[in-house]
């Protein structure tokens, strides 16, 4: 396989971890204007649930796939639940309510689960060759690959194709109208956050196959959703994939030729720069 | 009060009170809506109007009183069981999904009854050509009367029989709003009821109104069909005093 | 507002702790306040959490055996959420208020060194479990500072190993932006371009980073045969991990922190088998001499924590052991020792622990700190070097990923 | 017992201070000591936070200022009495850059850029060896200096106690600038950007320059503070100053404690950090964030709008709603009007001229070459339907918006993309369409905004409010003269518009859509103040569709289609244009009302 190419495969593949990473965050920050920074602490409970899960059965990683699918949702909605507490300014309050969320849960998972670093192991470490282009993938890069194409989607499809997704979009763009056509507010906040659960319940797994669980581990997470949630503009899912994959392939391209201490700085100057130029993120201009 | 019209009314306001941060802006207001025609809610600036028509549509809670939708109280239904039950605002402004196709803001307001919604949307475009030929168009670019289009015109989609709208006409040049008079008059004959609640241009729709109300400082100075309160000599310099 | 009756207890609430917290700072008379800061939680609790078990297991032992000239230990521990200006609050908060005798614990030297400088200027003595950077000792004379580890001892087997061993021609570095990897990285770039062998890839990351791929890629294209990583526990995780599922091909992959725990084996499984790594001490690599010492630690260990030591628990015990025993020979002088008495004792010190010999060089590094070099072998950490230590011959190359 | 915020802010430094001074410590000096110093973190993050804009890249103000001053200090052995300074000056270079690039960034988008803007200084410092020492750090700075002080001598190095009264000395110090922020005419210029930043540029508040001044300020601060931490931790690398974690307390200990009291953000740190540092710790080995966790949540939950507010409302003092509320003067002012300018004749000479203006919106061209003059005294009326371009064209010229091609001038001077507060400054105001409030300010307070900083400009608020008064009279809102903005309804919005761009002192009025929305009585009382504007000497140009209005008070009409201009000229001309008649009133007209125009 060519340098090309691995940089290819590798930027792309990192870029969909970040895009999956980041996909809950966005819908439920974009329908309810909650700064959920709990949202990482989400991901490595759902990574945990997935180790143990994949560890005491013997399943292949991705089996354990429906569990933290169908259970994370749960979590959501509690947190959904807890936030109804919340007075104005809701966005600056809710940031640091789930700021003491995120305490609590790291809390409840050293406590849990101990320090200890856990990684999920890819059933088959075998590559898989597309010799045609000179390609060869891992079973994780092609994990991420599928998984963050089929994530994103799917909810595109369902944002732009059926009525409940259309219903979430309108409720974004316009609050007050969205109540006047008959969209039941407090519904569309518990549908984006049951499919935030899940999209989270979906990178958790992810997480642990890719990089690894701890307790602490949690910051990280959120801060790669925020960044791509803000880059990508709100609201916006396809562009979460392309802006996961400009980072992705920006950090891969400096680690090979500035070397790997310079890969933050290229990565920070690309945001910074972009913001620059596009201040609204990464989305397409509107006219007027 | 205003003599009972010959049908039962669809909507009917009793003894209605709003306040606002304690203060009252509608006091005491009862109003009965007759079927299938146009309803005038006038009056000047802070009068209450637009209260009245966000509380019915369910934006704002009433402090006391009763709102009857076809003989049933709806006052304590959340916004989208009214719209469900065929009662909708068209907001003030140019209340649009920006970032939304023009079919899909309109699709969206078929939100609570989806069923043929490929006839309604027919019949949508049918009233406003314009908006036809915009379809694919983020609804954000339009002009600010094709803008109103597609609110009216997401209010039709709902299926509801009961429309209300929030100064109209506010912002539109003049053909625009003789244009829109127009559409309001089809819709009453196609058997909507419709409730305007303006203090613009009101000399072109109180000829027209089955019923009228001309509110001040939150409550109903009078009431009477549209050509009883254009005739009311003491209303007469509201309607047609020009600035001396 | 009618809400302030509602929430005016949770202000209460925070008065009554106020209040308790002023009353709380007596220690009772007989008992010896020692004091421990550790990173419990955050990023680095999973070593915090181990020097904390070795420490607790030494003061327990030592009151089991009637304390300190008939006086109990008192261990008060404290968390510095792995960061370093908590570390300092700590320390500060254990000196004045606690008035502990001396200070214990402490992993990364980032989050030692605050401590260092809070121990010099109230002289109170403190031992440290896990230090490594030379600036904390060289560049400013601390004579309060003590620490049980240093890089030499590391250094040494590493390089010697590569040159003697394994003889690449060229081998590949990857370090960690932090003062202890730094310093290694720099030592083992030093002693192996003296023997003629070439680092053409020496890669510089931040610790927690989420992708090696193309550092190994650059590996792979220079053709090093040996790739020595500088990154700790969790970044040799993921390393592995990502070296094997891109099938390198390497002579050896040498990690002096991370390899030598049985979790890495546990949590890597077959991808674990074959990487190199050191340690001081590990179940079944013990100093010579000192075996019945470590089956004794790791009796006691396992019954009080249900676990199996580590390296970095046995770093814990050892700095403790070293502080209580000069503690106790500073009580045998005086009733009330001075931390400058207490200082004496350790400069003075010569143990031998299970981690091996203890003495102290004049600034407080320790003379006798030998890692030794152990591989993966069968699912076991198998010593493989000193020679006059080893158990099995070094595997070379490194399999392949499974199958 | 009601204190002001100003005394409670005094008597919260006298306990602080006094505390050591009567024997036992509650808990560690140290940390009492790094509860004044987050305190002061949180003022200074908070002064930038005062203009709308959330940073999360503050610790690149702290790491900036740490190395700034602890190169120095290791390198060459400078004290750091000299070389803190240095660091603070470094760190404000970094926030200059910040101000020009960052200048368009708002709200989120903001947050992110800052955040990543945090890794620009790391890196470097993280690389360059021979400087920084890269990820080694540096070990053993000099520690503070002994300050002598009459008889004493501050071991601020050595001695806890001297250095607690040096953190809580940066406390105070950081009060005082957060007091003056706060009630200053800066102060009101950085709230009205916080409240409505369009209308802000509206009354002349420049705000890109207060915006980058808060910052500064911010900066400086925050940069003394980093670099006096290095020096007292004694050791310096970049992963303990360029931390997220130093960014976001700030953030969370000024939401906590009130972000818009004066003892808000202090407030937050001094309860949360010691709670959490000695309280929860010693009890709680391991578990102490949790409780710790949970205490955020519930104060939230409680008190939403921080501890000071809430504390505030109990009337037992402790924090203000921004600068202090206008006095409640009932007594009207008596006098007409302040002198007017010399009446100008229409037909006078040239304000105005537009020359040749075209703006493009993407593909879209929206105005297309406009070509108009505005005589000094007369009442120009710009027609034309939805979408014409009218409120485009008021938008350039007001400097909301830039021109694509062409010139404005006013009185003869070039002001083609200025901002909009360099052309109020020039004598030009508007109102808006959609009316443009400060919400949380007071009816009065939105228009002695427009007095102190409109020309010449009011230094104080108490000076701006008898004329404000007036002008409130002369609008008809006196009654409603200390209710906030945020709840009048939109016509008295409307009126507030007028009166606040009255404040500014214009010379030429652009009133946009003023008559949107007015009942007929209401469009009669419009009609009188626009002719009253114009007995003054005021320019005034109208964009509105209401004939009786227009046709009625404008000496001259500009008809708009398409972007286009139609027609220019008397009114009844214009109106008899055939291509106005088309586009505007519709092919047949039979409106009465527009039949009755002369």
């Amino acid at each position: 396989m060519s340098v090309g190419m691995h940089l290819v495969v590798s930027g792309f593949s990192l870029g969909s971890f970040y895009a999956l990473v980041a996909l809950g965050f966005a819908l439920i920050f974009g329908v309810t204007h909650a700064f959920n920074l709990a949202h990482g602490e989400l991901i490595i409970l759902s990574g945990y649930l997935a180790y143990f899960l994949w560890r005491g059965l013997e399943v292949h990683p991705l089996a354990t796939l429906p569990l933290t699918v169908a259970l994370m949702p749960v979590f959501a909605l509690a947190l959904a639940q807890l936030l109804k507490l919340v007075r104005e300014p809701f966005p600056m309050n809710s940031l640091v309510v789930t700021f003491g969320v995120a305490l609590v849960v790291e809390q409840a998972l050293l406590s849990a689960f101990s320090a200890d670093y856990r990684l999920i192991q890819p059933a088959a470490p075998a590559l898989m060759q597309v010799p045609a282009l000179g390609l060869a993938l891992t079973e994780t890069q092609v994990t991420l690959l599928v998984l963050s194409l089929l994530a994103t989607g799917i909810v595109h499809l369902w944002l732009t194709r059926t009525f409940s997704g259309k219903a979430l979009r309108a409720t974004i763009q316009n609050r007050e109208a969205a109540r006047l056509v008959g969209i039941n507010l407090g519904r569309m906040r518990t549908s984006a956050f049951a499919v935030g659960g899940l999209l989270i319940g979906l990178a958790g797994p992810l997480y642990g196959q890719t990089l690894y669980l701890y307790p602490a581990g949690g910051l990280e997470a959120t801060l790669i959703a925020v960044t791509l949630t803000i880059f990508a503009g709100v609201g916006r899912i396809p562009t979460l994939l392309l802006g996961g994959w400009l980072l992705g392939l920006a950090e891969s391209w400096a680690a090979l030729a500035l070397g790997a201490n310079w890969r933050e700085l290229v990565s920070a100057l690309l945001l910074v720069l972009l913001l620059i130029l596009r201040p609204e993120g990464l989305k397409i201009r509107t006219e007027g | 009060m205003c003599p009972p019209p010959p049908e039962a009314p669809r909507l009917e306001i009793q003894d209605l009170t709003v306040t606002l941060r304690g203060r009252p802006v509608v006091q005491g207001l009862s109003l009965s809506v007759p079927p299938a025609a146009l309803t005038l809610l006038t009056g000047p600036n802070g009068a209450g109007k637009s209260t009245v028509l966000r509380t019915v549509a369910g934006l704002m809670t009433p402090a006391a009183g009763r709102i009857l939708l076809d003989g049933e109280p709806i006052e304590h239904l959340p916004v989208w069981e009214r719209v469900a039950r065929g009662l909708v605002l068209v907001p003030e402004g140019m209340e649009v999904f920006p970032e939304m196709s023009v079919q899909e803001n309109l699709e969206i307001g078929a939100y609570v009854r989806r069923q043929d919604l490929a006839r309604r949307l027919e019949e949508v475009y049918r009233l406003f050509p314009d908006l036809a030929e915009r379809r694919e168009l983020p609804a954000g670019v339009l002009s600010g009367g094709q803008q109103r289009m597609v609110t009216l015109g997401r209010g039709l989609m709902s299926g509801a029989e009961v429309l209300l709208f929030d100064e109209p006409f506010l912002g539109l040049s003049p053909r625009f709003v003789k244009w829109f008079r127009q559409v309001f008059l089809t819709l009453c004959s196609r058997g909507f009821t419709l409730v305007v609640a303006s203090q613009l241009e009101t000399h072109l729709l109180l000829p027209e109104a089955a019923a009228a109300g001309f509110l001040e400082q939150g409550r109903l100075r009078k009431a009477g069909s549209g050509p009883e309160l254009l005739a009311d000599p003491e209303l007469a310099e509201f309607f047609h005093t020009v600035p001396a | 507002m009618r809400q302030g009756g509602r929430h005016g207890w949770l202000l209460g609430l925070a008065a009554v702790l106020l209040l308790a917290g002023a009353g709380s700072g007596k220690a009772a008379v007989q008992e010896l306040a020692l004091g421990e800061i550790n990173p419990l939680t955050g990023a680095l609790a999973k070593h915090g959490l181990e020097i904390h078990q070795g420490i607790a297991l030494a003061v327990e032992e030592v009151n089991a055996r009637g304390g300190l000239a008939g006086r109990r230990v008192k261990l008060l521990s404290r968390d510095d959420q792995s960061r370093p200006e908590i570390a300092l609050n700590q320390a500060q908060d254990l000196i004045t208020r606690e008035r502990v005798v001396g200070l214990v614990g402490g992993y990364v030297d980032t989050l030692v060194g605050p401590i260092s400088e809070m121990a010099a200027k109230h002289q109170v003595p403190y031992v440290a479990s896990a230090s490594l950077q030379a600036a904390l000792t060289r560049k400013r004379h601390n004579p309060y500072f003590f620490r049980i580890s240093n890089l030499e001892g590391i250094l040494s087997p590493v390089c010697r190993l590569v040159g003697e061993v394994l003889r690449p021609q060229q081998v590949a570095l990857i370090y960690m932006a932090t003062p202890g990897s730094l310093e290694f990285a720099e030592g083992v770039e030093e002693r192996l371009t003296r023997q003629g062998i070439r680092i053409p890839v020496k890669e510089k990351f931040r610790p927690g980073a989420p992708d090696f791929s193309m550092a190994l890629l650059k590996v792979r294209m220079t053709g090093c045969e040996v790739l020595i990583s500088g990154g700790f526990y969790p970044d040799n995780l993921l390393l592995t991990r990502q070296l094997r599922e891109q099938r390198l091909q390497l002579q050896a992959l040498l990690a002096p922190w991370g390899a030598a725990y049985p979790s890495f084996i546990a949590e890597l499984g077959e991808l674990s088998e074959g990487v190199l790594g050191t340690c001081a001490w590990t179940p079944g690599v013990t100093w010579p001499g000192t075996e019945k010492d470590s089956q004794a630690f790791i009796t006691a260990f396992e019954a009080r924590f249900q676990q199996s030591p580590t390296t970095t628990a046995m770093h814990g015990y050892a700095s403790a052991r070293v502080l209580l025993t000069a503690l106790e020979r500073a009580l045998a002088r005086s009733p009330a020792p001075t931390g400058e008495q207490v200082v004496k004792e350790l400069r003075t010190l010569d143990l031998t622990l299970p981690l091996g010999r203890v003495r102290f060089d004049a600034h407080g590094d320790p003379l006798d700190y030998h890692h030794v070099v152990v591989q993966i072998q069968g699912g076991r950490l198998v010593p493989v070097y000193p020679p006059e230590r080893a158990q099995a011959r070094v595997m070379v190359p490194l399999p392949a990923g499974r199958k | 017992m009601r204190l002001s915020p100003r005394a409670a802010a005094v008597f919260l430094l006298a306990g602080l201070a006094g505390w050591p001074l009567l024997g036992r410590w509650p808990v560690g000096e140290t940390v009492l000591g790094l509860a004044c110093f987050y305190g002061a973190l949180a003022v200074a993050w908070n002064l930038y936070a005062l203009t709308g804009a959330i940073s999360l890249g503050h610790s690149a103000f702290f790491g900036l200022g740490a190395y700034g001053s602890a190169l120095l200090g290791y390198h060459l052995g400078w004290s750091p009495a000299l070389t803190v300074p240095v660091g603070a000056g470094v760190a404000v270079c970094y926030a200059g850059l910040w101000c020009l690039g960052f200048a368009r960034l708002r709200g989120v988008y903001l947050g992110l850029a800052t955040l990543a803007a945090v890794e620009i200084p790391r890196v470097i410092i993280d690389n360059w060896n021979s400087l920084t020492l890269g990820s080694q750090g540096l070990v053993g700075l000099p520690p503070l200096p002994r300050v002598p002080l009459g008889p004493l001598t501050l071991a601020l190095g050595t001695d806890t106690r001297a250095q607690y009264f040096l953190l809580l000395a940066l406390l105070a110090v950081s009060l005082l600038v957060h007091h003056a922020a706060l009630t200053s005419r800066f102060g009101w210029a950085w709230r009205a950007l916080r409240e409505n930043e369009t209308a802000a540029g509206l009354v002349g508040v420049p705000g890109w320059r207060h915006r980058s001044l808060a910052l500064l300020l911010s900066a400086a601060l925050t940069g003394v503070l980093g670099a006096i931490y290095a020096h007292i931790l004694g050791i310096l690398e970049p992963p303990l100053v360029f931390t997220l974690h130093l960014s976001a307390l700030p953030l969370v200990f000024s939401i906590f404690g009130g972000r818009y009291h004066l003892l808000g953000p202090a407030l937050g740190a001094l309860l949360l950090y010691p709670v959490d540092q000695l309280l929860l710790r010693p009890w709680l080995p391991t578990g102490h964030a949790a409780v710790y966790g949970v205490m955020v949540i519930l104060a939230i939950l409680f008190f939403p709008r921080g501890v000071a507010a809430w504390l505030e409302r109990r009337g037992a003092g402790g924090g203000e709603p921004g600068p202090k509320t206008a006095s409640t003067g009932g007594g009207r002012e008596a006098g007409a009007p302040a002198d007017p300018d010399p009446p100008g004749a229409p037909g006078g000479p040239p304000c105005l001229e537009i020359r040749g203006v075209s703006k493009r919106f993407g593909r879209r061209l929206v105005l297309k070459e406009i070509q108009l003059t505005v005589q000094t005294g007369e009442v120009l009326a710009v027609l034309g339907p939805n979408g014409s371009g009218k409120t485009t064209l008021f938008n350039l010229i007001s400097g909301v918006l830039k021109p694509t091609a062409g010139r404005i001038l006013l009185f003869g001077t070039d002001i083609t993309g200025w901002p909009a507060h360099r052309i109020v400054h020039r004598g030009l105001a508007r109102t808006s369409q959609i009316p443009q409030p400060f919400p949380e300010m007071t009816v009065l307070e939105n228009v002695a905004m427009g007095l102190m900083f409109g020309s010449p400009g009011v230094p104080r608020l108490e000076a701006a409010l008898p004329r404000a008064r007036e002008l409130l009279e002369l609008v008809g809102l006196t009654p409603q003269a200390h209710l906030p903005a945020g709840e009048l309804p939109f016509a008295d919005l409307q009126r507030l518009e007028v009166a606040r761009a009255l404040a500014t002192g214009p010379r030429v009025l652009l009133l946009d859509e003023m008559a949107a929305g007015l009942g007929p009585q209401e469009v009669i009382q419009a009609a009188r103040l626009i002719r009253l504007l114009k007995r003054q000497g005021l320019t005034l140009m109208l964009n509105d569709h209401l004939l009786t209005l227009t046709a009625r008070v404008s000496d001259r009409l500009a008809a708009l289609d398409q972007g286009e201009l139609l027609a220019v000229g008397r009114p009844e001309e214009v109106l008899g244009h055939p291509a106005v008649r088309a586009a505007y009133l519709g092919e047949r007209e039979e409106n009465s009302d527009v039949s009755a125009a002369p």
